[in-house]
């Protein structure tokens, strides 16, 4: 048991905890709060694998960004505990073992597959340079990357007409 | 520029004057629109007289060219491939020539017509499509053409839309071309079945070193001959599907000329002679064609003998003339058939448009029995139809002479019952030269049988009878070439096609030139008989008899569309109302589409409750949609995984 | 070391975790969550891959999720701003008029 | 036990570096509000804090003691949870984010475990620092947010709005410096920046004094400092997200404000001042006494103040501390080699506590935003221009190239 294998099953639980907590949260806001711990033992994760601008951007973006605008919202509707409706009994009956099959299949699929298999363990002394990933970026991938900037522009000017009240 | 780089020049133009005439031509003057119609008909005859000097400058070497691709199947091609050869050479100088010359007639005929513009874009349209269908290098842009010019002629015959008889007339043209159609398609088919494409280069190429077929013999070669001569006996009215041309008659009197005359009914004769390769490999095929020719040849003669109406007499000889083509390309003259085909476009437009002078003078009084005496009234007309009778009729030195003696002496010297073609090719010069002449007197001598008050004969504007003395001149002339061969040279125009269509000499045939020469002195004297019976009967003025007998008989062609009617028309109308209307339509085909619709909506009601708007509800589907995704793709390695390789 | 298999397993139970969230909760911004939820377990998954293989390629695929996750989140927020605006409900089961 | 000292040397180590680091964290943070609050009160010709202990040096003293032992109240139907959390979280993150910054150049070993001055030395501490700070805006969120009060809802909006739209500015300020640099470790930073030894002039605050303007105006509304404090605006919100807490846990807030004021002066150092780079060429040796040339006097000023010190308590301790300080002055002196390793951290902390004096400046000086006023600038200035920086960074830089 190395101490990477430690840290790997600790931040693994919290991460585990974190998304059943966000299930069994029935506020909001709490919701959200586990999701962060999510995320952030995600990071941890990902520092563990070596992927350290990954791992900072995960908490820069999601952990700064976006979800710090799912906490506005939420506090912007001052939205209460969700009341316990249930309109939709195929959710209620048919969701559990849905959601089991697929996570079950996903599962298999990705760990049962000789090609996984096959992989060498995640080696956490081969960092990926930050320069090696940028590089790929703006050369590889320079018109997806170029795409991307539209798309956040398309978002930006959704956004504005969604919220801006009508006057 | 050099045309023949740019064939497609030719039949372009003539498209585009049928397009600008079709769109705009509505609200244009007549003097725009005919204008529009010549100059496009008169540029693609400036420009293939240009490809044809440039032709003859190359020395004469076949041109073919492939200018862009229509269809690509696998390993079949059939591109927008043109090609100009000897044959192609006369036939684009015929229809682009007479056609123009037909153009100009029509600005005086049509002149007070309505749809002006839509008459002359249906004639450029058909000059399109005919051009297409002669300089076309594959079976495949040719039957294009084909389809075209049929196209053409069924809109032109229900010109006058108005007229029930005129749009019957063109449904039944249409009908009738449909049925040769069939067989032509089905030839093709077969051509392609054997040799890959439809290529005439290729398909020849491929043909050539193959063995003849056996006289008797059905094999491959003869079989698709036959299919094509059967599209061409649709296209060309030979016997059994004649009936059509007569009808056609009901058209405007230029298009009789050009399409029912000229041009559109030699295609037949035409795509014959272009396939000539297989037919020479056919014997059997090339003797069907030769005896349905010859029968066609005497048959509507016959009729034509007795019709009171001019075009239709008109129509019975073209028919009968077309016989002759095939009977020529029969008996293996098939530049003799082409040469025909050639001075039958002049003279029997010449005749046709005279005729449609004297309708023009008569003011569209079309009956012979209503005539008489016009001679006088309207000289140049009469002499112009009087120049065409003689040619047609064959007397020395006009076309005919030349073309039919062509013919006759081809028959005369083919094996395997020659002598009997020719005695009926012969029996039918006599009777054409009779009907001929009978239409001659009725018409121009004799008693006036019309009501002067009511009618006053005038002689039609220069602008159609131009075009008159221009056909008579060449109806005149049309035959030289062969002049030489009469005094002992050698015949230039088959001369000039034999690179096409092989010389039409007849091997070892000892002194032919004398041979030929009492020859035609046999057929110069068929043609004074019938002149002279033809005087006797009808020279003094006659009134029309009652008909009985055999004369009743001609006078209803045999009864030919009676009995076609009674045993084709009248069951497929029965089938089709009582069985495919009734029993298929109604029953089957309507019964499917509601009960489909009734289907549709029932499960609609059905489906339509899982549309319930709720978001949750949405999610389970999509995550039963991802399941089944997952379960397809990782099938291969869930097996292992999930039951541990136990199937 | 880390077998890349435990990645990969972690990953498929936080994607299974959001899809029952996304099923089971009824407020519409946390199964907007559950959404993000199940992004980041597929992240993890391409970290994982190309850590494995050694090749950048998937951590770049991750760069683009988070971005594509941040739009969505500017987008889908405020879609939810205004849905609570007419609503006066942030309940999916009381937004089912396919229209805001 | 000495093998396994080495054996948990990585363990043992930076525990004991963090504690140090933190008690003198706390301390400098205690003794920062002294001197706001002398600074401040001098600023506006008052005497400021002088009743407890001389010059009421131990006026930070007694406001601990206070927070401690004040009642900590929490309001009716408050969220408990996130009530409670939320001051820790700001508390941590400030500190935590101290734990990658390099305070001098030196590294030593500890039992076979080489570490430098500061607690963490990853490559890319940078990164760290604003992960750190980005997740910084839930504590105060959460404060307003858990305490169930309009104010502090309203300020609770304020700073997380605030907060992410000047988190943009800040980030894309430093990347005209990281292109310079071409990494994201810190400590690489500082070295790049001693050039050839020409000192201030290589210095990246010269080629990047557009960024630095946005970085320390975007730095200062970070912080949520005069003139950008509008989460605490006492006038409107009275005292905005941290209305509804008293003693320890309004004194975490506190903490990490100061703590986050020392972090950011800390990184505009590193970024564009040198860090502990001195600003003299390395060819003027005679500079290194600078520190002892400031300690001897400011020790006999202290020494003889003191001597003449009204209150008893302050001339028997004020003399003393000025002997210490006159004593080490000349112990500098004495001891070249101790003297040459303490140069970078004087200097880095000389600039440090430069940048704290004008946060206090500013404090004393400027009056505040209106909101619309901040959100405006904020968007429509600052993050253009820090983007048009990063633009002419890089065409600058690849002029260079080629």
């Amino acid at each position: 048991m190395s101490a990477e294998l430690v840290i790997f099953f600790v931040l693994a639980g919290i991460a585990v905890f974190g998304a059943v907590n966000l299930i069994v949260q029935r506020h909001p806001i709490h919701s959200a709060l586990s999701l962060i711990v999510v995320m952030v033992a995600l990071a941890g994760l990902y520092l563990l694998m070596g992927a350290e601008f990954v791992a900072a951007v995960q908490i820069i973006v999601y952990g700064g960004a976006i979800m710090v605008l799912f906490i506005f919202v939420i506090m912007l509707l001052n939205a209460g505990e969700e009341e316990r409706t249930n309109f939709s009994k195929l959710a209620l009956y048919a969701g559990i073992p849905l959601a089991v099959a697929v996570t079950g299949l996903i599962a298999a699929s990705m760990v049962g597959s000789k090609a996984a298999a096959a992989l060498p363990a995640a080696a956490p002394d081969t960092l990926t340079s930050t320069r090696a990933l940028s590089t790929l970026l703006f050369t590889e991938f320079v018109y997806p990357f170029e795409l991307t900037s539209f798309l956040i522009l398309v978002a930006i000017l959704g956004a504005i007409v969604l919220a801006q009240r009508e006057n | 520029m050099p045309i023949l780089e740019h064939l497609w020049i030719i039949p372009l133009l003539p498209l585009l004057g049928s397009a600008i005439n079709g769109l705009l031509g509505w609200k244009w003057p007549n003097k725009i629109v005919h204008s529009v119609a010549l100059s496009a008909t008169g540029l693609s005859f400036l420009c293939a007289v240009e490809a044809v000097r440039e032709f003859v400058a190359n020395g004469q070497q076949t041109f073919r060219r492939e200018f862009f691709d229509w269809i690509v199947a696998g390993n079949f091609r059939a591109g927008y491939d043109l090609q100009f050869d000897q044959l192609t050479v006369v036939m684009v100088l015929v229809v682009t020539g007479v056609g123009f010359l037909i153009h100009i007639y029509s600005t005086g005929y049509m002149a007070h017509e309505e749809g002006y513009y839509r008459f002359f874009c249906y004639l450029n349209l058909f000059m399109f499509f005919m051009l297409t269908l002669i300089l076309a290098a594959n079976y495949v842009l040719l039957f294009v053409g084909w389809e075209g010019v049929g196209l053409c002629s069924y809109l032109l015959v229900g010109f006058y839309f108005l007229k029930k008889s005129a749009t019957n007339a063109g449904n039944k043209a249409f009908i009738v071309n449909r049925i040769g159609d069939f067989g032509f398609m089905l030839g093709m088919f077969l051509l392609f079945r054997t040799f890959h494409t439809l290529d005439f280069t290729a398909i020849f190429a491929r043909a050539g070193p193959l063995p003849s077929e056996a006289m008797g013999q059905f094999g491959v070669l003869t079989v698709a001959c036959i299919l094509l001569f059967v599209g061409a006996t649709g296209k060309s009215a030979q016997i059994p599907l004649y009936v059509w041309l007569p009808d056609a008659m009901e058209g405007p009197t230029p298009v009789s000329a050009l399409i029912h005359a000229a041009t559109m009914v030699t295609a037949g004769v035409y795509v014959v002679a272009r396939s000539h390769v297989l037919y020479l490999h056919a014997p059997t095929a090339m003797y069907i064609v030769a005896i349905i020719g010859c029968a066609t040849a005497f048959f509507a003669a016959t009729i034509g003998l007795v019709q009171s109406d001019i075009k239709k007499v008109l129509a019975y000889s073209t028919v009968s003339q077309l016989g002759y083509m095939f009977l020529g390309c029969g008996v293996g003259a098939f530049s003799a058939g082409i040469f025909h085909l050639m001075t039958h476009a002049f003279f029997k437009a010449l005749l046709f448009l005279s005729a449609g002078s004297v309708i023009h003078a008569m003011g569209g009084e079309q009956d012979m029995w209503k005539m008489g005496g016009l001679a006088s009234k309207i000289k140049i007309t009469f002499w112009c139809m009087l120049f065409g009778t003689i040619a047609i009729t064959g007397f020395f030195p006009f076309a005919a002479f030349f073309s039919k003696d062509a013919i006759l002496f081809a028959a005369f010297n083919s094996e395997n019952g020659g002598k009997a073609l020719y005695a009926v090719g012969l029996l039918a010069a006599v009777l054409t030269s009779f009907y001929m002449f009978r239409l001659i007197w009725l018409t121009f001598f004799g008693a006036k049988r019309y009501d002067e008050h009511h009618v006053h004969v005038h002689e039609s504007p220069l602008n159609m009878t131009i075009p008159l003395m221009i056909l008579a001149f060449l109806s005149l002339t049309g035959g030289w070439f062969a002049l030489p061969a009469l005094l002992g040279g050698k015949d230039y125009f088959s001369e000039f096609l034999a690179p096409v269509l092989g010389s039409g000499e007849i091997a070892g045939l000892e002194n032919a030139h004398n041979l030929e020469l009492t020859l035609s002195g046999v057929a110069m004297l068929a043609a004074i008989i019938g002149l002279v019976v033809a005087w006797r009967m009808y020279a003094k003025d006659v009134k029309e008899g009652k008909s009985e007998g055999l004369h009743k008989l001609l006078y209803n062609k045999y009864y030919v569309d009676e009995l076609y009617h009674a045993v084709v028309v009248g069951p497929l109308i029965w089938i089709s109302r009582n069985v495919l209307w009734k029993v298929v339509d109604v029953g089957v085909i309507d019964g499917t589409v509601n009960g489909i619709a009734s289907g549709t909506t029932a499960a609609g009601d059905t489906v339509r409750r899982q549309q319930s708007g709720n978001t949750r509800s949405y999610a389970v589907w999509v995550l039963v949609g991802a399941l089944l995704v997952f379960a397809i793709i990782f099938w291969p390695i869930l097996r292992p995984a999930l039951f541990g390789g136990v199937w | 070391m880390v077998p890349t298999n435990y990645y990969l397993l972690l990953s498929a139970i936080l994607f299974g975790l959001g899809i029952v969230a996304f099923v089971f909760k009824r407020n519409i911004i946390t199964i907007f969550m559950a959404i993000e939820l199940m992004l980041n377990a597929v992240n993890l998954a391409f970290v994982a891959f190309s850590q494995a293989l050694g090749r950048p390629d998937g951590e770049v695929f991750v760069l683009f999720v988070i971005i594509v996750a941040a739009a969505e989140a500017a987008v889908g927020l405020g879609i939810i701003i205004l849905t609570a605006r007419n609503r006066r409900s942030l309940n999916v089961e009381n937004v089912n008029l396919l229209k805001l | 036990m000495n093998e396994l000292l080495t054996r948990y040397a990585f363990l043992i180590v930076p525990v004991v570096k963090i504690a140090i680091l933190v008690f003198i964290v706390l301390t400098v943070d205690a003794y920062l509000t002294w001197i706001e609050r002398k600074v401040i009160a001098h600023i506006q010709s008052r005497w400021g804090p002088h009743r407890v202990g001389p010059h009421g040096l131990l006026q930070p003293l007694a406001d601990g003691v206070k927070f401690v032992f004040k009642e900590d109240p929490m309001p009716a139907n408050a969220d408990k949870v996130a009530y409670f959390l939320a001051p820790f979280i700001t508390l941590m993150l400030a500190l935590t984010s101290l734990a990658v910054i390099p305070f001098g150049p030196q590294h030593f070993t500890v039992f076979g475990y080489r570490t430098g001055v500061g607690i963490a030395d990853v490559n890319i501490s940078l990164l760290v620092l604003f992960a750190i700070t980005a997740l910084a805006v839930y504590g105060v969120a959460l404060a307003g947010w858990a305490s169930n009060n309009k104010y502090s809802l309203l300020g609770g909006l304020r700073s997380s709005a605030q907060m992410i739209s000047y988190e943009l500015a800040l980030t894309l300020s430093v990347v005209g410096v990281l292109l310079i640099a071409g990494d994201f470790s810190l400590r690489n930073i500082v070295d790049q920046q001693a050039g050839s030894g020409k000192g201030l002039l290589s210095w990246n605050v010269f080629p990047q004094i557009i960024g630095f303007v946005c970085f320390f105006i975007a730095a200062i509304a970070e912080t949520n400092r005069v003139p950008f404090d509008l989460p605490e605006a006492e006038s409107e919100l009275v005292a905005g997200f941290h209305t509804e807490y008293a003693s320890m846990k309004f004194a975490m807030f506190f903490i990490a404000e100061y703590t986050s004021m020392i972090t950011v002066s800390c990184l505009a150092t590193i970024m564009f001042f040198g860090g502990w780079l001195s600003p003299f060429p390395d060819s003027w040796t005679f500079t290194h006494y600078l520190p002892s040339l400031l300690m001897i006097p400011l020790g006999l000023w202290v020494f003889f103040d003191g001597v003449r010190y009204e209150s008893m308590f302050g001339r028997m301790v004020l003399p003393v501390v000025g002997t210490v300080i006159t004593a080490i002055g000349a112990g500098l002196i004495v001891f070249p080699a101790v003297n040459d390793a303490i140069q970078g951290i004087f200097w880095f902390l000389a600039k440090v506590f430069t940048f704290l004096f004008v946060y206090i400046w500013m404090r004393a000086t400027l009056p505040r935003f209106r909101y619309d006023q901040l959100m405006s600038f904020g968007w429509k200035f600052l993050l253009p221009v820090s983007i048009a920086n990063v633009v002419l960074t890089s065409v600058v830089i690849l002029w260079r190239m080629h």
